[in-house]
């Protein structure tokens, strides 16, 4: 257990990208990387499954990119700089993304960031979201 | 001797370049934003530095998950803006400064600095964007530049006590260099937000706020947040912050406020810009 | 807890990997120095730690011009040969512990030091050697490995100094370390050897035989050789040394020394071993 | 000129690589890297000059790549763990190369090895070689 673990972990809605994730990840962040290259993400476009083939993840973590499950990416090492590839991939931006992972409406979350953006208040401790 | 004439601090964010690039500064939803920015750029066609350091990180564009660098420098003589998944930005190329990069890098090695060496790195909107906040949309960027990347993805980040300590050992680098230049610094990132999980979208203007003040009022309690702190009060991508403390550190310990510009929102994120110059 | 049981120098010499891979120990060129290696792999067979932290170099196998990075771990599960022009080594993969090597890298940077992670990493000659002059042929490595590499290609390496700090903070995070493990910890590279220009082929006994007695006489006296002194004495490339430093801060104050063998030549270069452990 | 520049510049026989020598020779090294793999070292060797076209070198520096002028390479900017991978490419050894570079037969420079190596005596500083 890192020396911070518990106190970051008590933060909620948050998937600090420590060793452990970045660990656990790699795989999928390195699939999420390689979309940089257009030659990939031709590749990938024309077929998924067995581009995807070549990131030997977990069956959790490719079913929810299969999925497109922004938050259980991150509950399951991917991170956000990472995964935003892939929404770029899909043509969709961090709002879209941001909507997603918090389970609003992009159109909520734009409205959101309209009236000043999410408060820390209730918002810093596990505990607050029980 | 090389000088350091002024620091800024200054948010990154990407939509803020595609508005630029896409020509969208006067939409309703980003006039504010970028009104605020006039008074900065005024203030940079005025000072004209010479050589900008930019203190930044990188997004999973130049380096990934292969290799996490702490600190690095970069020392090539040209840096080309990153393909960051929609073609390489459309601005200048960077010209880059290897005699000082290279002093920088040796001075800081000697003050127990690890520093990692670049001499090949695409640059993204981390760098690019403060350059066009402080530009516009030149035909050449009118200052080299020296890409000083921060690893502020991957925990754990350098304390912001270490950023501030790095500060002052480039300020010491700086005034040793053997030239007759001047120089500035521009910290970027932040300020609060937060990109990831059920939590996105926080935004937090009394932190912001008060983190404006503190870059001239109380620079120690500043160095003193710690990673959980940024975390939970800026939000996961808020402790890009650090950043800020390099700049900081490599002014004098008075400083006073030039301008400040605070908006939100920029995207899913709390802008602000700061300029900061020595007391005389 | 976690505790540091001994450290070990020794040279990484490719040439000493390829005489094992080519069953040339007993040849008369190599045998005096695979004797004396003898007692040391009885030593490390008594000693059988759970652990070795290696802190080495990459010699342009992993890492290539575009990025020099200064001090980097690997905290990946394994970490496979380096193919250095001839097909990766014959040798086991090397097994990580990713779960330590994140502790280290914590505990490392809250004590300001700027390290980069590592997640894909071949290890070369400089890691590989070592282990089979520690293990001999085994069909598995008997440890985990976790990889420590420094910089010493391109100037300016870190101090010695900054070298020996590290090595005590390493030695803080292990006894932090909340398993009941056992590390050694090796610094390989050197002695004096210069692989490069018409001074190639230095080689200098007695600024080796010094550097070894002084690794438990007298250490400040090495922690104060710059960079200049290596290079001049012990050649452009016996600047390794200095990863022999972070070693030696990993252990006591006090050390005796358990076991030593020199040997010139092997190849181009001075081969040193050395064995320290702690006093009771 | 960097802090310790003048000091070590006035080691005989010695490259630093520094800061000026790392930029310099980049394109060399490159190269040099890039036979790492065998696609590549294969296309070196169908095509030595359209291979080497694609590293945009300085003409002394392709020069000395293609005479192998071992020493001159590192003059130029060249590090010897790079170089180094030019020389495996050729089937030659560290003591072929560090004859080569100290003007020496490759037999010379293993006798002088096996007699205990270069002696620092006389080679400390450039004075002592005028
Ligand atoms: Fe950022
Ligand atoms: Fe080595």
């Amino acid at each position: 257990m890192g020396k911070l673990e518990s106190e970051y972990e008590d933060i909620p809605g948050t998937y600090v990208f420590d060793g452990k994730r970045c660990i656990e990840g790699f795989q999928l962040n390195k699939f999420c990387k390689s979309l940089d290259l257009e030659a990939n993400r031709a590749a990938f476009r024309d077929d998924p499954s067995g581009y995807l083939d070549k990131f030997p993840m977990t069956p959790e973590q490719r079913k929810a990119i299969e999925d497109r499950d922004w938050l259980g990416m991150l509950q399951l090492g991917g991170n956000v700089y990472y995964t935003f590839k892939l929404a770029a991939f899909d043509g969709i931006t961090m709002q879209h993304i941001g909507g997603a992972m918090s389970g609003i409406t992009v159109d909520d979350f734009r409205q959101m960031m309209l009236a000043g953006g999410r408060s820390v208040e209730g918002n810093r401790s596990k505990s607050e979201w029980k | 001797m090389a000088r350091i004439i002024g620091g800024v601090g200054c948010s990154h964010i990407p939509s803020v370049g595609a508005a630029m690039d896409n020509g969208k500064t006067q939409e309703p939803y980003w006039k504010p934003l970028f009104d605020g920015y006039e008074p900065a750029r005024e203030w940079m066609r005025k000072a004209n530095p010479d050589v900008v350091i930019v203190v930044y990180n990188d997004h999973a564009a130049a380096f990934d998950i292969s290799l996490t660098p702490m600190f690095t420098i970069g020392a090539a003589p040209e840096f080309l803006p990153a393909d960051e998944g929609y073609g390489r930005r459309k601005v200048p190329n960077v010209r880059g400064y290897p005699e000082l990069a290279s002093h920088l890098i040796e001075s800081l090695v000697f003050d127990e600095f690890d520093i990692n060496t670049a001499l090949e790195m695409d640059v993204d909107h981390g760098l690019t964007v403060p350059l066009s906040v402080m530009y516009g949309q030149p035909r050449e960027w009118p200052c080299r530049v020296i890409p000083l990347a921060v690893n502020v993805v991957k925990y754990p980040q350098p304390l912001g006590r270490r950023c501030y300590k790095l500060g002052k050992a480039i300020r010491k680098a700086v005034d040793e260099f053997d030239e007759d230049l001047t120089v500035a610094i521009f910290g970027t990132g932040g300020m609060s937000h937060q990109l990831q999980g059920e939590r996105a979208g926080l935004v937090n203007p009394d932190f912001d706020k008060a983190f404006l003040d503190d870059l001239s009022g109380d620079v120690a309690r500043l160095t003193n947040i710690g990673h959980v702190e940024y975390m939970r009060e800026a939000g996961s991508e808020g402790i890009e912050l650090i950043m800020w403390l390099v700049m900081r550190g490599a002014l004098d310990d008075k400083v006073h406020e030039v301008y400040r510009h605070y908006h939100v929102p920029a995207s899913n994120t709390g802008a602000g810009l700061i300029i900061l110059e020595n007391d005389q």
